[in-house]
C-alpha cells in the first residue's frame, strides 16, 4: 500500500512536509498532522502492543481517550518520554517515536505468547497462584510479573528540560473549546469580564475541526476572540483537575510539539482561581463490545471522521460501520463524502431512521440492520468481518480494511466529578450526565448530555453464537479487560463498580477508562441483574490526562527547591572552606578544617583554642523575638518554666518552654533591656516555631494582656566570642560598654557600640569559657566578624562550627534540645529541676507534670556516662542496657543522645537517657554493639569546671 | 486550596497563607492544677472531629498573622462562617 | 471454599472460568452474633478471621457502610515495615511483618507480599543520629535495620540522587530489607474470602446509625442502615470514621481524621527496586507489580472527611520527589485520591478495651495503618475474644492520653536543632 | 564610626532586565515593626498618620493586620521607642531586605508563585501574602511597579525566583 492519505481535504499544510520516523523507519507526514494521522497516512495500523497479553493493537481514537497507540519519543539525552498517545502528539520534522511493551519487535513480539495462554490469565489470576513454592514468589513469580507489566520504557537520564508555574485568576473560566466552548466564550466576551479559554489540541474548534462546514463559523468566532482584549486563549492546555473553591490546574505544553527546543520552558503549571467555570469538554464516543474488536484497524467512527476531514487520511479504503447509533452513519456518509470507500454498514437495530436508510441508499452503502459483527479477521490489521443476524444465523463474510464502532457517547464528566458534582444517569443515553453542582459551574454541549448526536440503543456486549466464554471482547483495551473478565468478577462475588474496577482493572490504564467505564458498568449491570444506578460509579480522580511530574512541580527544581538560608557570615566561611551542615532550613558551618585536617582534627584544635585562647563562632541562625508592652514579663512568666517578673534589666536567663502536653519543646537564653521589652533567643530550628505557639497563648488565651511579640531573628547577625581571651579581643572594638567583670557579669546584656554599630551585647556562654554574643544588625555581620579576626589575630582567634560547639556544651553537661531531649522528656527527666519555677501556680505545661506517669518512677533521665576505656567514643543513638547477656529481643532502659570525643579532658564523654538515671550514678550500664559491648558509668553530666570558675572571671 | 475569609482583613485569601489550628473554643483553664487527669486529658487531647459542622480556628499566619474561627463542614469542605477571636461561638 | 492454585486455575481455565465460586457471599445481617465487627477493611476482615481461625468464635459479622476494603485499605501506598523506634511499636508493627510472612499460603490469596526493602534517607546529622537510634533499637529487639552509606543506599536504589549539592544531600539511609510492600485490595478480599469460609457474615452496604447500651452500660447491639442486630461484643475498626461511632456510644475520642493524598505513574519498566522514605522531603516512593511509580504525599491541614486533597499538597509532593529521583522529571502522573487518615496525638495507635463493657476499638492509625494489617486483625480479634488486651497491644491503651504514657514516635524523631 | 564596616546585602547590586520587567534590590532602609491596640497610640507617639485599613500604606506606613504596622524610612531614621507606653516598637531594619519590579510584566512575574489577583490590587495596596513557600510583602506602588520585602536569608531563593520568571 502506498498511503491512505486523501488527495485533499483537512487542515494539515499540504506544502509542508515533515519527516519523521517510527521504530527507526522513515515517514513523511505533513505540517498540522499528529504521529497518529501521519503514521495512519503512510499505511501503519499497528501501533502497539497491549499490556498484559501483548496482543497487536492500532487506533482506538483520535485524542486523549486513545487507550492503544502509546509511544515513547526521544529527542536527545535525558528528554526521552515513554507513554504517549500517539493522537495527542503533533508531528514535528525529524521526530524519533518507537512503539513499546514489545520485544523484539512490533510486528513479531515474543510476549504475545501470553495472549496464546489468555485462558489461563483471566482476570485477578495472580490472586491465585504464584503461591508456591513460598520462596518463588520473590525470586521468580513477582520479577518475571513485574518485567512483563510496564508500558514504556523507564527514563534513565536526568531531565535537561525546565517547567513554568503561574497562578492566574478570571471571572469565567471555560474548558474546551469545541462549538459549545467557544459559543460560551463569545458570550462571556461580549461582557466586560476576564475570561481564559483553554483547550487541550493544538487548534481551537474541537469537533468543528473535522466538520469543514463549521471552518467559516470557526474562523469568524476565533477572529472575534482574537479582537477581545478580555478573553486569554490557551492552546494545548489541559485542564487536569478540579479542586476546592473553582481552583482548576492545567498543563500548557510549550515546546514538546516544536523540531528546535527554545530556551523556555518545556511546560507551565496554570493554577486557576475562577468565579464561574464553564465546562465544555464534550463527548466521548463508546467503543462496542464483539469478539475481535481490539484488531488493529478496528476504531472509533468518530475518530476516522477526524482522520479523514482534520487531516485528510483515510483510516481504510474499505471501511465497514458496526452501529448502534445514528452518529455513526453520519460519520461514515462524511467519511464517503471525503472519499473514503464504505464497504457496509451494519447496525445492531433493526430500526433505524429511514432518512439514513435513505442516505445509505443513494451512496450505494450495503445496509445490515438487526445484525452484528461477530467476528473480525486478520491479527496485525482487519482483513475482513463476519456478521450474522442478532439471532446468530445467517453468518456471512464482509471484507475490509477498518471497521468503525459506533456505540453512542459517554459525556466527559471527568472534571465535574473532581469538582464533586452529582451526577444523573440518562437511560436515553446509556450514560451519566451532570446535576447538581457544588461549585459554581455549568456544563455546556456535550458534556451536558445536551448534545443532539441522533438517536442510538445502549448494548453491552454485541450478539453472538459463539460461546460467552470464549470470546476475545475487549471492554478496556490497554488494559486487557475483556467482558468475561467483568463478568468473572461478578460471578466471584464482586457487586460493587468499584470491587469490578478493581478486581479486573478496568478504567484503570492511562485513558482513566475513557472508552471504557460505561461499557463495564453495562456488562456488570447485565450479569448482575441490576440497573446501572444500583452497581454505583467509579470516583474519576485528577488529573483527567497523565500531566508530567515536572509541571506540576514547577519553577520548584534546583536552586528554587527550597530555600537555603544562609547568614550574613556564611560566605567567608565558605571561602575559608568550612564544611557546613544543613540545620532546619539553614546550612551552618560544622568545621573549618585546614590542609590535611580530618573532622576529628578540626574539632579538636577548635576546641583545644577556644578552652586555651579565644575562639568565633556564627550564632547568627538563632530565633529571636522581642517582646515589648507593659506585660511582657507577665507573659513571659507564664510560658516559660521559670520566673521572669524579677529578672532585672541589663540581665539574661535561661527560659525552658515546654508545650502544653509538659514536654520540652525549646529552650534559650534572653535579656531583659526595659522593665518593658525583653530579647528572646531560641534554637535555630524552633524559631518560627515558638514564636508561633507564643502567639496562640497571646491571641487566643491572654488577649487581655498588653505586649506584642516581634521576630528579630533576621535583623541581628550574632557573633559568639568565646574563651579566656574574648574580652581582650573584643574591649578595643567596644564603646560604651564597660567590659570589666565587675560592670559586666556572666549572664547580663549591654547595649552600646562595636566598630561604630549599634550593638547589643549579650555576656553568656555555651561553653562554659568566658564568653560574648555580639548583636548587630545583619547587614554588618561578615565585616564585622573579619574586624574581630583582625583584631584577635594576636591570640590565634579560631572560628569554630557547631561540632565544636557540641563538644564544648557537652563537657559543660548544657543539654541541646532536640538531640537530648526528643520531644518526651520533661524538665525533671532532663535534670532541669532548677529551671522549673516551684512556686509558680502555672506555666505552659506545668499541669501536665503532675500526671501520673509523669511522677511515677522509673523515667528516662539524662545523665552523663563515662565510658570504662575512654577511648571509646559511645556512638550516637546508641542503646543502654542493664544486663548485656540476655537475649534478643533485649530490655533497653535508654540511650546514648551525645557523644564526642573531649579533647578538653583526653577522654570521651558522653551524655545519656536512662531509666531511673538520677538514682544510678556511679553504675555500670553496657552499650551492645555489633561485635563487643561497651561498658560506662553513669555520671554527673558536667565534666569540666563544675563549679564554673571559668564563666566567672 | 480552599479560600478562606479572613475576618480581620475581610477578605478571601488562598489557604496557603493560612494555618489550620485545631478545634475551635477550647479554652484554657483558669486553673489547671485543679482539674483531674480526665478533666486535663479532655482539654488536650480530647476533640469533636464530627463529619459535618466544625469549630476551628485559623490562623491568617502570612497574612494579618491573627486567629479567628470558622465553622466549617468536614463532609464538604466549605465554610458557613468565619469570625473573629473572642466572639461567641457560631 | 474452592483452593486456589494453579492447577484449579487451569482447570477452571478448560471449562472458560465459568465454575469460579462467589469468593464470599453476599450476607444479609442476622438478628444477633457472638462478635460484630464494624468497619470492612483489612484491619476489620483480619479481626473477624483471627476470631474464628484462633479463638473459634465463628458467629461473628463484618459491618461495611459501603464495599469491603474501600476505605485506607485500598487508598494507601502499601508499605510494610517494622523498624519503629520504641520497644512498644517495634513489636507491634514486628508482630504485623511476621503474619505479613505467608499470609498468602494461610489464606490461600496471594497477597503479593514482596520484601523489597524499605530504605529511609537520612539528609541531615540530624537524621543520622535518628536513624541510627533506630538501627541500634531495632537491632536489639531483633528486628533488621542496617545503616547503609550513601554509595551503598545508591547501589540499593540506582534512581537515587546522592550528589552532595542536592538541597538535601543523601548522608546515608536506614534499610529494613524484610519491610516491603502488599497489594492492597487483595488483602482484604484475602481475609474476606477466608474469614466467609469460616463462616464469618460480611455484610456490606451497611452503615451503623446507633450503638445500644444496655441498663449496666454494656453494649447490646448496633443499629444499622438493614436494621438491629444484637451482640454482646463489638469491635469497631472504622479508621477515620472512629470518632462519629464512638460519639454514638456515648465516648468522645482523642482523634482527627485528616485527608491524605497518594497518587501513582503511568506504568512503566521496572527502574525502582525498593521503597524509599524520606521524612525530611516529606516523600516517599515503590514501584508496583504493574510498573506504576506508586507516592504518598501529605496531609492537608485540616481536619476533613471530603476525600478531596489540595493541588499544592501534589505539586510540594512530585517537587521532592524530582529533588531526590531527578530522572523522573518527565514522568507523569496518573491519578490521585484522597483517604482519611485518623490521628491521635501521640500518632500512635489505639488498639484495645473502652470504658464501655463489651465495646473495643482499633483506630488512630493515621498513615502507618496498612503495614499494620494482619497484626492488628490478630491483636483486636485476641482483645475481643479475652476482653483483655494481649501484652503487646497492652500498651496501646485509651488511659495513656490521661496517665500521659504517650508513645509518641514522631516526637522521638525529634526536630531540629 | 558606622563608615568603617561596610554592609553586605543578600541580592545583586546589578539590577536583572528581564522581558517586560525589570529586578531590582532597594537600597537599604529602616524598617520598624508598630504594634498597638489602636492607630492612634501610635499616631500619638509618632506623629504621623497610620492607615487604619489593613492591606493599605500612606506616607510610608502599612497596615499588616489589626494591631500591626510596618514603617518604612530612609536609611539611618530613628524613631521614639515607646518606652512604658501600651505599644511595641521594634527595629527591624535589617530583617528584611526589598527586591523591586517594574515593567508591565511586573504582576505577572508575581503571579508566578503569589495567590494574590493583581487585576484586584490596587495601587497603594500592601499585603503580608507568601510566593510559593516564602512570605513576602507586597506594595503596590505604581500600576506597573511592585515593592517586595523578605526576610533577608529568603532575599537570595526569591531574586532567583523573580529573575528565573522574569526571563521566560
Amino acid at each position: 500500500m502506498t498511503g491512505y492519505r486523501l488527495p485533499t481535504g483537512g487542515r494539515i499544510n499540504r506544502a509542508a512536509q515533515v519527516t519523521f520516523s517510527f521504530d527507526g523507519s522513515s515517514f513523511v507526514g505533513f505540517e498540522g498532522d499528529t504521529l497518529a494521522s501521519a503514521l495512519l497516512a503512510s499505511g501503519v495500523q499497528l501501533f502497539g502492543r497491549s499490556f498484559k497479553y501483548h496482543r497487536p493493537r492500532g487506533l482506538v481514537g483520535s485524542g486523549s481517550e486513545e487507550p492503544n497507540a502509546l509511544i515513547s519519543v526521544s529527542r536527545g539525552p535525558g528528554r526521552f518520554t515513554p507513554n504517549l498517545r500517539a493522537t495527542n502528539v503533533d508531528l514535528y520534522q525529524g521526530m524519533e517515536a518507537t512503539s513499546q511493551n514489545r520485544w523484539p519487535s512490533l510486528k513479531f513480539d515474543f510476549g504475545a505468547i501470553n495472549d496464546r495462554l489468555g485462558m489461563f490469565f483471566p482476570a485477578g489470576f495472580y490472586n491465585k497462584t504464584f503461591m508456591w513454592p513460598r520462596s518463588f514468589w520473590e525470586k521468580l513469580y513477582e520479577p518475571a510479573i513485574r518485567r512483563m507489566a510496564g508500558l514504556g520504557q523507564a527514563p534513565t537520564e536526568v531531565d535537561p528540560d525546565h517547567y513554568a508555574a503561574t497562578y492566574a485568576h478570571c471571572d469565567v473560566l471555560i474548558i474546551g473549546a469545541g462549538p459549545a466552548g467557544i459559543d460560551a466564550a463569545l458570550e462571556a466576551a461580549a461582557t466586560n469580564k476576564r475570561i481564559i479559554l483553554i483547550d487541550e489540541q493544538d487548534e481551537l474548534g474541537g469537533g468543528a475541526l473535522s466538520d469543514p462546514a463549521l471552518w467559516p463559523w470557526l474562523d469568524r468566532s476565533l477572529k472575534a476572540l482574537a479582537a477581545s482584549p478580555n478573553v486569554t486563549v490557551l492552546t494545548r492546555t489541559t485542564a487536569f483537575g478540579y479542586f476546592h473553591d473553582n481552583f482548576i490546574g492545567a498543563v500548557e505544553r510549550l515546546t514538546d510539539h516544536l523540531a528546535s527546543m527554545p530556551d523556555g520552558p518545556r511546560e507551565k503549571l496554570w493554577r486557576i482561581r475562577a468565579t464561574e467555570v464553564i465546562l465544555a469538554q464534550g463527548a466521548i464516543e463508546r467503543p462496542l463490545v464483539f469478539d475481535g474488536n481490539d484488531t488493529p484497524g478496528v476504531m472509533l467512527a468518530s475518530a476516522a471522521k477526524v482522520f479523514a476531514l482534520r487531516y485528510g487520511v483515510a483510516v481504510g479504503q474499505s471501511v465497514a460501520l458496526m452501529a448502534s447509533h445514528d452518529s455513526g452513519w453520519n460519520d461514515a456518509f462524511a467519511l464517503a463524502g471525503a472519499g473514503v470507500g464504505i464497504a457496509a454498514i451494519i447496525d445492531v437495530r433493526d430500526i433505524v431512521d429511514e432518512a439514513l436508510l435513505a442516505k445509505a441508499n443513494a451512496l450505494g452503502i450495503e445496509v445490515r440492520l438487526g445484525h452484528s459483527v461477530i467476528g473480525v479477521r486478520g491479527r496485525l490489521g482487519v482483513k475482513g468481518i463476519t456478521v450474522a443476524r442478532n439471532d446468530g444465523t445467517a453468518a456471512s463474510d464482509i471484507t475490509c480494511d477498518a471497521l468503525l464502532m459506533a456505540g453512542g457517547w459517554t459525556p466527559t464528566v471527568h472534571l465535574w466529578s473532581h469538582s464533586k458534582g452529582s451526577l444523573a444517569w440518562r437511560e436515553d443515553l446509556g450514560a451519566f450526565v451532570p446535576d447538581v453542582p457544588n461549585e459554581n459551574v455549568r456544563c455546556v454541549g456535550a458534556c451536558a448530555g445536551t448534545w443532539n448526536f441522533g438517536a442510538g440503543v445502549v448494548v453491552d456486549v454485541l450478539p453472538t453464537p459463539k460461546d460467552p466464554a470464549r470470546l476475545k471482547a475487549f471492554v478496556d483495551f490497554q488494559n486487557d479487560v475483556t467482558a468475561k473478565d467483568i463478568k468473572l468478577a461478578v460471578r466471584e462475588g464482586f457487586r460493587s463498580i468499584e470491587h469490578i474496577k478493581r478486581y479486573t482493572t478496568n478504567g484503570m490504564a492511562t485513558d482513566q477508562g475513557k472508552t471504557s467505564n460505561l461499557n463495564g458498568l453495562q456488562i456488570a449491570s447485565t450479569a448482575l441483574n441490576k440497573p446501572v444506578t444500583d452497581i454505583g460509579l467509579t470516583t474519576f480522580r485528577p488529573p483527567y490526562t497523565p500531566q508530567t511530574f515536572g509541571a506540576l512541580a514547577g519553577h520548584a527544581k534546583g536552586a528554587l527547591f527550597q530555600p537555603t538560608r544562609k547568614t550574613n557570615i556564611d560566605s567567608w566561611a565558605e571561602e575559608q572552606g568550612a564544611v557546613f551542615e544543613l540545620v532546619a532550613q539553614w546550612r551552618r558551618a560544622r568545621y573549618f578544617p585546614k590542609a590535611g585536617e580530618d573532622m576529628l582534627a578540626a574539632v579538636n584544635r577548635e576546641c583545644r583554642m577556644v578552652r586555651s585562647s579565644v575562639g568565633i563562632f556564627d550564632a547568627s541562625t538563632l530565633g529571636k523575638i522581642e517582646v515589648v508592652g507593659p506585660d511582657a514579663a507577665e507573659f513571659l512568666n507564664r510560658m516559660y518554666t521559670n520566673p521572669w517578673k524579677a529578672l532585672e534589666p541589663g540581665r539574661c536567663r535561661y527560659g525552658l518552654l515546654l508545650k502544653e502536653d509538659g514536654f520540652i519543646t525549646d529552650d534559650g537564653v534572653s535579656a531583659r533591656l526595659a522593665p518593658d521589652r525583653f530579647h528572646l533567643t531560641t534554637t535555630t530550628g524552633g524559631a518560627a516555631r515558638v514564636l508561633n505557639l507564643m502567639e496562640d497563648y497571646l491571641q487566643t488565651e491572654w488577649p487581655d494582656l498588653n505586649l506584642w511579640l516581634t521576630s528579630t531573628s533576621e535583623h541581628y547577625a550574632v557573633i559568639a566570642l568565646q574563651g579566656p581571651n574574648a574580652r581582650k579581643v573584643l574591649e578595643p572594638l567596644v564603646e560604651g560598654i564597660d567590659l570589666s567583670a565587675e560592670a559586666f557579669p556572666h549572664m547580663a546584656i549591654r547595649e552600646g557600640t562595636i566598630c561604630g554599630i549599634p550593638t547589643r551585647l549579650f555576656r553568656v556562654s555555651f561553653t562554659g569559657e568566658l564568653g560574648y554574643e555580639i548583636n548587630v544588625p545583619s547587614a554588618y555581620g561578615r565585616t564585622l566578624w573579619e574586624r574581630i579576626m583582625a583584631e584577635g589575630a594576636r591570640y590565634d582567634i579560631t572560628p569554630y562550627g557547631t561540632e565544636t560547639m557540641h563538644v564544648l556544651r557537652a563537657e559543660k553537661g548544657f543539654i541541646i534540645v532536640g538531640q537530648d531531649t526528643d520531644g518526651t522528656v520533661t524538665p525533671f527527666d532532663a535534670g532541669l529541676d532548677w529551671a522549673v519555677g516551684k512556686k509558680k501556680a502555672d506555666f505552659v505545661g506545668k499541669r501536665s507534670l503532675a500526671r501520673p506517669d509523669i511522677v511515677a518512677p522509673g523515667r528516662k533521665q539524662l545523665v552523663g556516662l563515662l565510658t570504662d576505656d575512654p577511648s571509646i567514643v559511645l556512638e550516637e543513638g546508641a542503646q543502654i542496657v542493664a544486663d548485656p547477656n540476655q537475649p534478643v529481643p533485649m530490655k533497653m532502659i535508654g540511650h546514648v543522645t551525645s557523644s564526642y570525643w573531649s579533647e578538653t579532658l583526653g577522654r570521651s564523654i558522653a551524655m545519656a537517657l536512662v531509666e531511673g538515671g538520677h538514682s544510678k550514678m556511679g553504675q555500670d550500664i553496657f552499650v551492645p554493639m555489633p561485635g563487643k559491648t561497651h561498658v560506662a558509668k553513669v555520671s554527673s553530666m558536667v565534666f569540666y569546671d563544675a563549679e564554673g570558675a571559668r564563666l566567672n572571671v | 486550596m480552599i479560600l478562606i475569609h479572613c475576618p480581620y482583613c475581610d477578605e478571601k485569601r488562598a489557604e496557603l497563607e493560612f494555618a489550620y489550628a485545631g478545634q475551635a473554643h477550647i479554652a484554657r483553664p483558669l486553673d489547671p492544677s485543679a482539674l483531674s487527669d480526665e478533666e486535663w486529658e479532655t482539654y488536650l487531647f480530647i476533640r469533636n472531629n464530627p463529619r459535618g459542622r466544625h469549630h476551628e480556628r485559623w490562623r491568617h499566619i502570612h497574612g494579618c498573622g491573627r486567629f479567628f474561627n470558622a465553622v466549617r463542614d468536614t463532609v464538604t469542605d466549605k465554610f458557613e462562617t468565619t469570625y473573629k477571636a473572642g466572639e461567641p461561638r457560631k | 471454599m474452592t483452593r486456589f492454585s494453579a492447577l484449579s486455575l487451569f482447570i477452571k481455565a478448560l471449562g472458560g472460568h465459568q465454575s469460579w465460586p462467589e469468593q464470599w457471599p453476599d450476607a444479609a445481617p442476622k438478628p444477633a452474633y457472638d462478635a460484630i465487627i464494624v468497619g470492612g477493611g483489612g484491619h476489620g476482615l483480619g479481626a473477624a478471621y483471627y476470631l474464628a481461625k484462633k479463638y473459634g468464635i465463628t458467629n461473628v459479622a463484618v459491618i461495611e457502610k459501603g464495599w469491603i476494603g474501600g476505605g485506607n485499605t485500598g487508598r494507601n501506598t502499601t508499605i510494610i515495615r517494622s523498624n519503629y523506634l520504641y520497644d512498644e511499636s517495634a513489636h507491634l508493627y514486628d508482630h504485623a511483618v511476621k503474619l505479613w510472612d505467608g499470609l498468602s499460603q494461610e489464606l490461600n490469596y496471594n497477597t503479593m507480599y514482596s520484601k523489597r526493602g524499605v530504605m529511609m534517607l537520612a539528609h541531615n546529622v540530624h537524621d543520622v543520629q535518628s536513624f541510627k537510634r533506630h538501627i541500634h533499637a531495632n537491632r536489639l529487639n531483633g528486628v533488621d535495620n542496617e545503616w547503609l552509606t550513601p554509595e551503598e543506599a545508591k547501589a540499593y536504589c540506582p534512581p537515587l540522587n546522592i550528589s552532595s549539592d542536592a538541597r538535601h544531600p543523601v548522608l546515608g539511609a536506614a534499610l529494613q530489607r524484610r519491610g516491603g510492600t502488599a497489594r492492597h485490595d487483595t488483602v482484604a478480599w484475602g481475609y474476606a474470602r477466608a474469614a466467609a469460609a469460616l463462616g464469618v457474615d460480611i455484610i456490606q452496604n451497611c452503615a451503623v446509625t446507633g450503638i445500644r447500651r444496655g441498663a449496666d452500660g454494656a453494649i447490646e447491639g448496633v443499629e444499622t442502615t438493614r436494621g438491629y442486630i444484637a451482640s454482646k461484643r463489638v469491635g469497631v475498626s472504622a479508621a477515620g470514621n472512629t470518632s462519629v461511632i464512638m460519639q454514638m456510644a456515648g465516648l468522645d475520642f482523642p482523634l482527627e481524621s485528616y485527608p491524605l493524598q497518594a497518587l501513582v505513574s503511568e506504568p512503566i519498566k521496572p527502574v525502582f527496586p525498593c521503597v524509599v522514605m524520606s521524612n525530611t522531603v516529606h516523600a516517599y516512593m515503590s514501584q508496583s507489580d504493574k510498573g506504576e511509580l506508586v507516592i504518598g504525599a501529605g496531609t492537608d491541614q485540616y481536619v476533613s472527611y471530603s476525600q478531596r486533597g489540595a493541588l499544592h499538597i501534589v505539586e510540594h509532593t512530585l517537587a521532592a520527589i524530582c529533588e531526590i529521583f531527578p530522572i523522573f522529571r518527565r514522568m507523569r502522573m496518573l491519578r490521585t485520591w484522597g483517604g482519611i487518615v485518623d490521628v491521635t496525638p501521640d500518632r500512635s495507635p489505639i488498639l484495645g478495651k473502652t470504658p464501655v463493657q463489651g465495646l473495643y476499638v482499633n483506630c488512630g492509625w493515621g498513615t502507618g495503618g496498612f503495614k499494620a494489617t494482619p497484626g492488628a486483625g490478630d491483636l483486636l480479634a485476641y482483645t475481643m475474644a479475652k476482653d483483655e488486651p494481649h501484652r503487646i497491644n497492652a500498651p496501646f491503651n485509651l488511659d495513656r492520653f490521661r496517665n500521659g504514657r504517650l508513645i509518641d514516635e514522631a516526637a522521638a524523631a525529634a526536630v531540629a536543632h | 564610626m558606622s563608615e568603617l564596616l561596610a554592609r553586605i546585602e543578600p541580592t545583586p547590586t546589578v539590577p536583572f532586565a528581564g522581558n517586560g520587567v525589570t529586578v531590582t534590590s532597594a537600597p537599604p532602609m529602616a524598617r520598624f515593626s508598630l504594634r498597638a491596640r489602636k492607630a492612634a497610640d501610635l499616631e500619638k507617639l509618632l506623629g504621623v498618620s497610620v492607615p487604619q485599613k489593613i492591606g493599605t500604606m500612606q506616607s510610608g506606613v502599612m497596615c499588616l493586620g489589626p494591631d500591626e504596622w510596618l514603617m518604612l524610612a530612609p536609611d539611618g531614621t530613628k524613631i521614639a521607642d515607646g518606652a512604658g507606653l501600651s505599644l511595641a516598637v521594634t527595629e527591624v531594619s535589617d530583617r528584611n531586605v526589598a527586591i523591586l519590579l517594574e515593567g508591565p510584566r511586573a504582576a505577572s512575574v508575581l503571579a508566578a508563585g503569589c495567590a494574590l489577583d493583581f487585576d484586584h490590587f490596587e495601587v497603594g495596596r500592601a499585603t503580608r501574602t507568601i510566593f510559593e513557600t516564602v512570605e513576602i510583602i507586597v506594595v503596590r506602588e505604581a500600576a506597573e511597579r511592585f515593592h517586595v520585602e523578605v526576610w533577608r536569608s529568603f532575599a537570595p531563593w526569591l531574586w532567583t525566583a523573580f529573575v528565573t520568571v522574569a526571563a521566560e
